[in-house]
């Protein structure tokens, strides 16, 4: 596969380092300028990039036949456009499964970051961050039957993929203006049960979920202790003296809207795949959207 | 004295590090009322080296300029300059990203922010908030407010009556599932007694109890480790863990602190912005971070041991004073104590001793520092507090020691 | 423009102003990029002259103490300076004691103080709170919160549609017996427009509203007597009406603020203490009494109208360029309208803007400068806003209006 | 009227401003030692000065026949206790009327101000403000018909004055550990009513309150636009346009304890005289202690 930083290998050589950031800037111009169109529609809540200074849109496309990915993207800001494109032309061609693998770091082998401010450079890195959310979306839905593909995207049809599924997180609410419940809108009150002390593990587990979940709530109960009769499980390497083997999980996420209870699932165990394939043998699984759990 | 875990300098080579490190620090070379002066509050606040003066000024030189929100170039350094002290604090008390890292005005505040956020929105009546008769003000009012406001219970850990330490059988017998919150200070400002941070963070664990430990008077002064405490938030100047910081509700609204604001709501951004609202103190942020770097490159263990030293050879002499009675346990005590000294001279009012010997140049506190239930405990209405720190040498104990001497037959000549 | 009322200067030796007084500030004698650094983000923080740099590491190098609690000689010098600062800010707003002035961390706090006290305290369901559409997310969220906690409904003041100020008329049509606050920006920090502080407090009281003023661009700018504003608190930094002060509850706990603490219960001291948890920002009040000390030497009148002068200057050939929309009333219009400027240019993102001026060494801001409800109102997301301050001079407006039309054409060529 | 400078004029030239302060000291010292005992009860919360860095406690005894106040101190700081000392030498033998009239200022003349810390200052001063308070008790008492003796202290026989009244404050609890309520305990939220705008009287006689009541709520409300029709009101001088004429007070202090209606409205009266000497012409009052109004 090639890496991103080699797909980029022509824009990354015409950024030449040693460039003045004003020349700098005027690549990406001229980035912007061959970006294809991302239609207005595309312009929603869903697509869009949080944390940039400007307002910026990404968007993907499936080929299933190729099994790969071609990206779309807008912005106001016609530099932050042109970083956009440079992510856009990086990723497009990949398989979900080599865009979820890449390292945030390739960014700074573009050579691109000593001529961006901490706010543009951040806003850059939440652009590949979102791109990769929506890959590793596809990614774990592909993993099991796909089930009734939820719809084509209003551009589906346009740039022409043999079997395009919009890609930007499936059944989540498409189009119009409704903006989706941002994480940090309702704060989850510590539940009595969670607030037992957590083991490394625990610890590991609650910070992929959130990250990959950004939950309205989020219990984690580690339950290892009602099980201490699995007396192989204790000595078994990983799991160590500590012994956090058995949870159960509580959680509440915008991102199940739409989902099966297996496909929810399914996300949460590929989030927490290392855990599960280590010391985890046990997980026990409530999941909700924020409707289904009444907080908003 | 304890040595230091990694490759600690002799004792020799440690008596030498006071007089070595002073030279770093500008303004203990003057003059107080024709003596040179001999700072020993510092319980109270400790002096900056060159270094961190070096960067404030260089700071308000250079690239004063509002952080996150700017474009241009001063903004951009500042930015780096704030977020790069974040991390240096991070690193300093061990914490597990820079996100857990919350800047406040003061501990106070910080304490304040967990009691109105963290307690107001998770205490209901009957609840348990588990507290010491050594603490800090700032460590008991906060909870009287929010124990107030949601019919929660305060309860008090109190001493040993021989080692006049935090009596831990009693902190066991008073630790119930009713227990919601135990907050103790680490290391008391008052009696110098170290609580055992890991034995108080498992127990309260094992009920599921959070724990908050005011680190004031540890984090500068010895190796401290977030992860290895083992506690829910530290406080120490401005320090809280993470995780449960996504939990906790907004507290002041304004600045930095919202992601999206409509005329009527908004919505808030994550922590640490979340609890920084309004234009932060940038140049103190950067001037922490520089203390962080000056502090990692002297090695706390050093300081640590060295400070241990400092304090043992304060005890010994202090005792050794007729008529003074020392507070807390001995160094030798328990888990021992920090170098700090409290106590009282028999017939002699500590104000009047701190007066005294300001007239010799040593600085001392007196008063109840901020501890008046603790003072009360011991049935004194305020003592006199010797505070050394890295910079202070055992001559300079030796010069306090004498001076006292002499502010004592000035009153009872 | 304006003549300062007392003694005014010409506007030749105004013009000089400028050019003498940048010197006092070392920051600016900088390159940014190649250029020579124009520093035109007042609005956001602005630099300090000498005199305050020196004031702070003149601090930290000879009395860094802890303040109001020690009773030796550096402790005395501390307080002594603190204090003096109170007295300096009380002077430099025309309070009528020191003792109405509160030091906060910043304005953001200062107004969640009065929301999370006075206005928990006070607002019933019901009663109304009068904001503007103009308002900074400091004076919006405050307000927000203690809303929703009491029941209290928010009101906006909208913009005329000509010349983008207050409208006054709707200000008097939404002012009724129903309004217990009215909490207005004294002069926008995006557009620049001025608010009639007299009407609005008149009006406010005779409904028995109380009256706060968000002063942070007008304090620094213009001469501002809060005995003549009428307000019950001004904001700005830290500035506060003393009387009210005194039946509002204590907010938050510990350090300075508290008379008598036992382990369940305290009583608190007086204010501005009660407000004051903690050991405060000294080092920093220290700074801003010697910012005041420089300001009134300078003369407010003058500041005043040179930053007429000069903000007339800078929108006048900020207009002509071509594609350029400025928000808020012209200079001539209304009230008039501080020298700041916050503007788009067509088809040209904000942040674009001001990443190009940036390389010409030209800092200004962009985004939505805290008004996220005011840039929705005009229908935009963002703006660039320049804003000079005293040490910027009318060469400098010409060269960001030179950089700002290359940086146009470097988009549009 | 001998001036407390000139009475103090003894101690003051041998408080020589040149003197190191560690002589100062000792001066401080020689005065505590010659200061007459407080006896141990006297040591309770009325006597108590607040805000010192110690504690300090005084007392005064009223020579009826004579019209001159004793003083008292104690303090347990031997350095507080000499200035304690220059306060008690300095105020004894003057009437209620003359102490009452006295400014702070004469306290910089004793010169000791140089040598003292400024929470040392602060005591200083806050032991005088408690002196005038309590001649002012007494010299608004004497005011009118003293009616019934609220009963002797418990040391008045033991300093041998005439007709000793005890003058720590009227009818508030004696003896006994019970601390009195402090100012600031409770905080009066403002009325409606007294959210109106204040006339420059209005604050004026509001500031005067709150410094000799410190009350623990304070309602002042400007009745005069009820009574515009007074048109010789309006024009008279000092009312000016303003026309502040009529006020309605409402007040809670502990400082009305064990007082009858009357005494407390002179006390008001007298600590507004100035306002009432000029334009204010009426005042309607409601007085109450915490007790009454239900506040403790």
């Amino acid at each position: 596969m090639a890496t991103p930083a080699t797909r980029l290998g022509v824009e990354a050589v015409r950024a030449n380092p040693m460039a003045p950031p004003k020349a700098r800037y005027k690549q990406l111009l001229h980035f912007a300028s061959r970006l294809d169109p991302l239609p207005a529609e595309f312009h929603t809540p869903e697509h869009k990039v949080e944390g940039c200074v400007s307002q910026v849109w990404v968007a993907a496309q499936l080929d299933r036949a190729a099994n790969t990915l071609s990206w779309r993207a807008d912005s106001d800001s016609q530099l932050t456009k042109g970083l956009a494109a440079l992510l856009v032309v990086g990723l497009s061609g990949l398989s979900p499964q080599e865009t979820v693998q890449i390292s945030p770091d390739f960014i700074t082998s573009l050579g691109f970051q000593q001529a961006l401010t901490p706010s543009r450079n951040n806003g850059f890195l939440n652009m590949f961050r979102l791109m990769q959310r929506k890959a590793l979306d596809l990614c774990l839905l592909q993993g099991g039957k796909a089930g009734a593909s939820p719809g084509h995207g209003p551009g589906a049809a346009t740039t022409g993929a043999a079997a395009g599924e919009e890609a930007a997180g499936p059944g989540r609410p498409r189009g119009g203006g409704e903006a989706a419940p941002q994480p940090g809108d309702a704060a989850a009150e510590p539940s009595a049960s969670e607030q037992q002390h957590m083991g490394p593990v625990a610890a590991s587990m609650r910070r992929k979920l959130q990250d990959a979940f950004q939950p309205l709530r989020l219990e984690l109960v580690d339950e290892s202790g009602k099980h201490a009769h699995h007396a192989g499980v204790r000595s078994m390497g990983k799991a160590g003296q500590k012994g956090e083997t058995h949870f159960a999980l509580s959680i509440v996420s915008p991102r199940f809207q739409g989902l099966s209870t297996l496909k929810r699932h399914r996300l949460v165990y590929a989030s927490l795949a290392e855990e599960l394939a280590g010391s985890v043998h046990a997980l026990q699984m409530n999941t909700q959207t924020p409707e289904e759990a009444g907080v908003v | 004295a304890r040595q230091a875990s990694s490759a600690p300098p002799s004792l020799q080579s440690q008596q030498a590090s006071g007089e070595l490190w002073r030279r770093d620090f500008p303004i203990l070379d003057q003059s107080v009322h024709g003596h040179r002066l001999v700072y020993l509050d510092n319980g109270a606040t400790s002096q900056k080296p060159e270094t961190v003066i070096r960067a404030l000024d260089d700071y308000y030189r250079s690239y004063n300029s509002n952080v996150h929100r700017g474009v241009h170039a001063l903004s951009a350094r500042a930015t780096a300059a704030y977020e790069s002290a974040r991390e240096k604090v991070a690193a300093f008390v061990g914490a597990a990203s820079s996100r857990e890292i919350v800047f406040t005005r003061n501990a106070s505040e910080a304490i304040n922010l967990v009691a109105q956020t963290w307690g107001t929105a998770t205490l209901r009546p009957g609840d348990e908030i588990l507290l010491s008769v050594a603490e800090h003000h700032s460590n008991l009012v906060p909870w009287q407010m929010v124990a107030q406001r949601t019919g929660a219970v305060l309860r008090h850990v109190p001493l040993t009556k021989d080692t006049e330490e935090l009596d831990m059988a009693a902190f066991h017998d008073l630790l119930s599932p009713r227990t919601r919150l135990v907050a103790l200070v680490h290391v008391s400002n008052m009696l110098g007694c170290i609580a055992p941070a890991a034995e108080i963070c498992e127990a309260a664990h094992a009920v599921g109890a959070r724990v908050l430990l005011d680190c004031c008077q540890s984090v500068p002064n010895m190796p401290v480790d977030v992860g290895r405490l083992g506690a829910d938030w530290i406080v120490a100047s401005a320090h809280k863990m993470y995780e449960l910081l996504e939990s906790m509700p907004p507290w002041m609204g304004g600045g930095e602190m919202i992601q999206d604001v409509f005329l009527d709501r908004s919505t808030y951004a994550a922590p640490p912005s979340r609890f920084e609202a309004g234009t932060p103190a940038i140049a103190e942020a950067i001037g922490l971070g520089a203390a962080c770097d000056y502090l990692t490159t002297l090695g706390m263990h050093r300081v640590d041991a060295y400070e241990r030293e400092l304090g043992a050879h304060l005890h010994e002499q202090l005792q050794a004073v007729p008529g003074v009675r020392i507070y807390g346990p001995g160094p030798e005590e328990g888990v021992g104590r920090a170098a700090l000294a409290s106590f009282n001279v028999d017939g002699i009012h500590p104000t009047d001793i701190s007066t005294i010997l300001d007239q010799s140049g040593v600085a001392v506190r007196s008063g109840h520092m901020c501890t008046q239930p603790l003072h009360r405990e011991l049935g004194i209405s305020a003592s006199v507090r010797a505070a050394p720190y890295l910079y202070n040498t055992k001559h300079e104990v030796d010069v306090f020691v004498e001076a006292l001497k002499e502010a004592i037959s000035f009153f009872t000549m």
